[in-house]
């Protein structure tokens, strides 16, 4: 497939347009000719000019207008311009949407997406350069998604707007002029292949050779594990499994947990920073379901716990590097300590 | 006409058999005893949490729900037995609620001002609310289904933001939208003049949301301005706003009053429901008080529970 | 001593205004005769009327406007009403506060303290009840600080005050109408007892006998972990030790790490949901650092991942009990996995 | 008087020699001349990350600066090198920032948008600007510096509900605080009218801030009205706004311009800076603007570095 990963996502969001007269489209400077700071509305406001809306700047409102309109039977799709920008709707996510349906005890759903652009290197500096979903994953009642390139993204986007319950779905900045990266035959490039049927799969790259560490991993940072495990095979003999994940809550560990009980060694790999981040959380599960296989400790790689800096030479000393991971990989591979 | 409609009609022709105001005043005593009540149960250890009784503000309720038709929509605060009671007439299932019953509204996970019903929201976040209510107006204006939304607010509550960005976006996308300002001069603690600087009204038409006001407490007058603005929303299918000038004659929540026995005193005086029910027949009247502790001391009754 | 934690936390306000002019109160229903809802300003804008402000119910702004002041020289303390409402403030706190200092490079310090009070059992319901410091942990540049009543409440706020860095001073609900709990001799009731003399200290309950758990614990949670002490000695003769944080973020683990070393076994008790949850980075970090002392995986105690109900009896099915406490020293002191 | 001070006073006596005009132009020019070189440098891969420009709204930052003292505080916005350099003077630092050179303002950490120095502060955050801004005039207030701090905004940025917390709050406690709103009609792609119900500038007044407004773009209409809010502000001790009608002249940041030729033909006609010009002796201009480009082009040799 040679689909660029904005172009999928701007097809999911038409199909949805099409197929549900109750999909809404909203955000800052959605409507055409611009199409969103990302474009990736580009085309709906002229196709569908009653159901994409152009709004204020008034994310918090933003937030509790969509919920609004999602409990009273709409399909609402939000796009929130930078991810560092849902921390002014927090409220509206933390104490009503993602509490709605069991504080009204079961009386009501909330089929809300909010879409939103996350990730650095693109210079864009410390406000608008941040991967947040950190915060959103510890939410009870939300769903988190992270696009990847490796995700059929079509279906991703349209299965979170087809959801009866809020979705945040992350799509890092650096995927939009991607190309989807899907598996044939078992096979991606050099790699095995495999992705599960549920909804919200988990994909994983692996060598066909025994591999000695699993690294789990989502969004932008799916694309340099996979270069890792390429560096790895040719440089150290060393061969990975990689996970990316999709679905990062409730996250569900079953393929990365039958791959550390092969591998024995677990790296999680994540852009935003290490303190508190999703790794954590991760970690925290596999040392318990899977605390005899491991020959070593789980080891995380992740933004440094700083603000990432507008100039690229110190944007790229905070944020994971892909010799971070192939470090960390053999580190792991070699079971030491620390 | 439905039975709203009906007395609705007969509050605004100025009715002469005394039905109109007979309702009115049913609606407000059984609020009242309900919030009384409440309290009692708290003094008496037998409620917990926390609970924010609208005593003194109920004829804005029931003014306010006079107006409205099954299909419309109403969003409340913390604040907010008056209006559900008004809306729903279900005591038993808010009773069974605030005692945190299984048959509660929503089984006792909401609590007191966490309450849901068909057409009825509600959450103890100040301002969030104001959001949501426009957003459910613009879902009822997309669906064509007529309805219109009711918010209720506090004027403290005028000090969070997102009421602000919401009534910009609800004026510009045209969402039927009421937002009722119930400005009983205080915030927990804090007295208006405090917390507010500019003039209530015109931060709504700031905004673009035109503005009623009532400064009375007659409950008459305060049924005339809420079916001015509920109207004006219907026909116009915009949004507009009512300040109604009202007075908390209790607590903040449970015993957190710290205003002077005077200036409870002058509060009292602006009372609707003593000067409702002295235009009442008396007799009429005490039937209708003793048919709301009938009432009242069943649902008690049958929501006695774990505490 | 018999000082409750309120007027311990009053009293420490009390001295902060007296000894720095540039000292400032800020928050809703702070002044008397209210003292705010949870009285903890009591008296003070009584003996100090130009610095004790009783605000609009405008957290966000109230969150900038601190932050104005302290860039500005004041030394503002912040108080939310309940911690719930932080999400409110959380722009502020996270693209400006807490950025401020790196991203202008060192040329601004940010000296605000954000008290507020977090936790159930009172049965406030959904939306007053939480405990939300998972969301502050994660932020580079925050300081995050837990009270409870071992630790010496005066002493721990002045030192926030007193700090240059924004801090959040965390206060279980529950604590203001307990006494201060302080060892003397080395000894606490039945307890070993052993502080840090860092400013923010690391407080050590422990059984005089060998220990076979190490459980941390920080806040509301303190309370339960010693009456879960007690009961395993008591009742199953197994001996913990609990490690009570001051500091969250950044956390030193140096203590923890060394119980671990000594027990083979970690518990945390932390009365926030579960997922993504402060635990969380503990675990990451323990396993990581002690990886070879660990005899089993790391358990996690902590709130269902669900909405906190009103009612007390689903409240109390939601929050950790003390038996959640006991049951995963019993199952770490055992070894077992899972 | 230092030099701010008597440009100042020589443009509101409608100085005869010139003097006054000759270094707005210079303000201007400068400032003009910096965003253009941005947006080459960009168009050229020579910068990377964003900018926004602040094409056509030079006079603004110029003719608040004229008034502020030293001592003053200026927050600012994602549009912020005209407020810089209109207050500092310092275009190699800024050239560096933006560069992301260590020799920058903040050593490249904040780059375009992130800008700190002495009494100078902006940030990313549409609105979360305006309660930082507050709480330095509070701060000042409180130190008795006697102080004001000017926050500069867009008129889209009147969609953040926290803008009106802290207006309200700077009413309340009187802050010396002075709101411009950069009113260019636009946020990013959309047209203002599409985002902005009811009146500007009463959304300013329904807080408690009175509010002056500049329609025209002449630069000395604006530097008067300037004077008259700074000075307001500065006599009072209190809040005040000031609406500036004015025109971006190039795209939201780098590339992203949709409007028309046409559109834009008619900004043009509104720019300050030709009519500046026109009214200047043609020699001293060309001494200006030689002068100018003399320093931008040192500017950009010194900060020649990795890109
Ligand atoms: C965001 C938020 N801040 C603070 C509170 C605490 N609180 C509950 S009610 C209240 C006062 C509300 O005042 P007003 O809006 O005037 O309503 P009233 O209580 O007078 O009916 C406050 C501060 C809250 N629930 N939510
Ligand atoms: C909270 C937030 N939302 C959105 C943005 C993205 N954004 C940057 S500038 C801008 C438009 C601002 O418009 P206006 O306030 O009129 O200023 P102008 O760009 O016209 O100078 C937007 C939407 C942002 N930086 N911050
Ligand atoms: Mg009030
Ligand atoms: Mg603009």
């Amino acid at each position: 497939m040679s689909t660029r990963c904005a172009a999928a996502l701007n097809a999911a969001l038409a199909e949805a347009l099409e197929r549900w007269d109750e999909t809404l489209l909203l955000g800052e400077d959605l409507a055409d000719p611009y199409g969103g700071a990302f474009r990736i509305t580009r085309g709906l406001s002229t196709r569908f000019p009653d159901r994409v809306l152009s709004s204020p700047i008034s994310e918090a409102a933003l937030f509790g207008v969509s919920a609004g309109l999602a409990l009273r039977g709409r399909r609402p799709v939000l796009e929130i311009m930078f991810g560092d920008f849902i921390t002014l709707g927090l409220d509206q996510v933390i104490n009503h949407i993602a509490k709605f349906r069991e504080m009204y005890d079961e009386q009501v759903r909330v089929p809300l997406v909010v879409r939103t652009p996350m990730g650095g290197r693109r210079g864009y500096g410390p406000t608008h350069s941040q991967c947040l979903e950190k915060l959103l994953v510890g939410i009870p009642g939300l769903t988190v998604v992270a696009g990847s390139e490796y995700h059929d993204l079509h279906r991703l986007l349209l299965a979170a707007i087809a959801s009866d319950d809020p979705v945040f779905f992350i799509e890092n900045k650096l995927l939009y002029s991607r190309f989807q990266q899907r598996g044939r035959d078992g096979r991606l490039g050099p790699f095995l292949w495999e992705e599960g049927d549920s909804t919200y799969p988990t994909v994983q790259l692996r060598a066909a050779d025994r591999c000695s560490v699993s690294v789990v991993t989502w969004g932008g940072m799916a694309h340099l594990a996979r270069q890792a495990a390429e560096q790895l095979a040719i440089e150290h003999e060393t061969m990975i499994e990689v996970l990316i994940l999709s679905r990062l809550a409730p996250v569900d560990l079953t393929p990365l947990l039958a791959s550390v009980r092969r591998t024995g060694a677990l790296v999680v790999a994540e852009e935003g920073t290490l303190t508190g981040g999703v790794g954590a959380e991760i970690v925290a599960r596999v040392q318990h379901e899977a605390f005899s296989s491991l020959r070593g400790p789980a080891r995380r790689v992740a933004a440094r716990d700083a603000v990432i800096p507008a100039a690229r030479h110190l944007e790229d000393a905070v944020l994971p590097q892909v010799e971070d991971i192939t470090d960390a990989c053999l580190a792991a591979a070699a079971g030491t300590e620390h | 006409m439905d039975w709203r409609e009906r007395v609705a009609a007969e509050g605004s022709r100025g009715d002469r058999t005394g039905h109109f105001e007979r309702e009115f005043y049913r609606g407000i005593y059984l609020i009242r005893r309900l919030e009384e009540t409440l309290l009692e149960l708290f003094a008496a250890g037998r409620l917990s949490g926390t609970t924010h009784t609208c005593l003194g503000q109920e004829a804005n309720a029931v003014a306010v729900a006079f107006h409205l038709t099954d299909a419309d929509v109403v969003v409340s605060n913390h604040r907010c037995h008056g209006h559900y009671l008004a809306r729903t007439g279900d005591l038993e299932g808010l009773l069974a609620e605030i005692r945190g019953l299984e048959r509660g509204l929503c089984s006792g996970k909401g609590g007191s001002q966490h309450l849901c019903a068909p057409n009825f929201y509600t959450n103890g976040i100040q301002g969030g609310i104001v959001p949501l209510a426009t957003g459910m107006a613009l879902a009822e204006k997309q669906r064509g289904s007529g309805a219109i939304v009711t918010v209720f607010i506090g004027d403290g509550t005028l000090g969070q933001g997102v009421v602000y960005e919401s009534f910009n976006i609800a004026a510009l996308w045209a969402a039927p939208l009421l937002v009722v300002v119930e400005a009983n001069g205080w915030a927990q603690s804090t007295p208006t003049p405090r917390a507010m600087a500019g003039s209530m009204r015109q931060r709504l038409e700031a905004f673009g949301l035109p503005c009623g006001m009532v400064e009375g407490t007659d409950a008459l007058e305060i049924h005339r301005a809420a079916g001015a603005a509920v109207g004006q929303v219907r026909e116009t299918g915009r949004p507009a706003g009512l300040i109604i000038r009202t007075q908390r004659l209790g607590p903040h929540s449970k015993g957190d009053d710290s205003r002077s026995p005077e200036e409870l005193e002058t509060l009292r005086e602006r009372d609707p429901l003593p000067r409702l029910a002295a235009s009442l027949d008396p007799e009429q009247r005490r039937a209708i008080e003793a048919e709301c502790e009938r009432r009242l001391a069943a649902a008690l009754t049958a929501t006695e529970g774990p505490l």
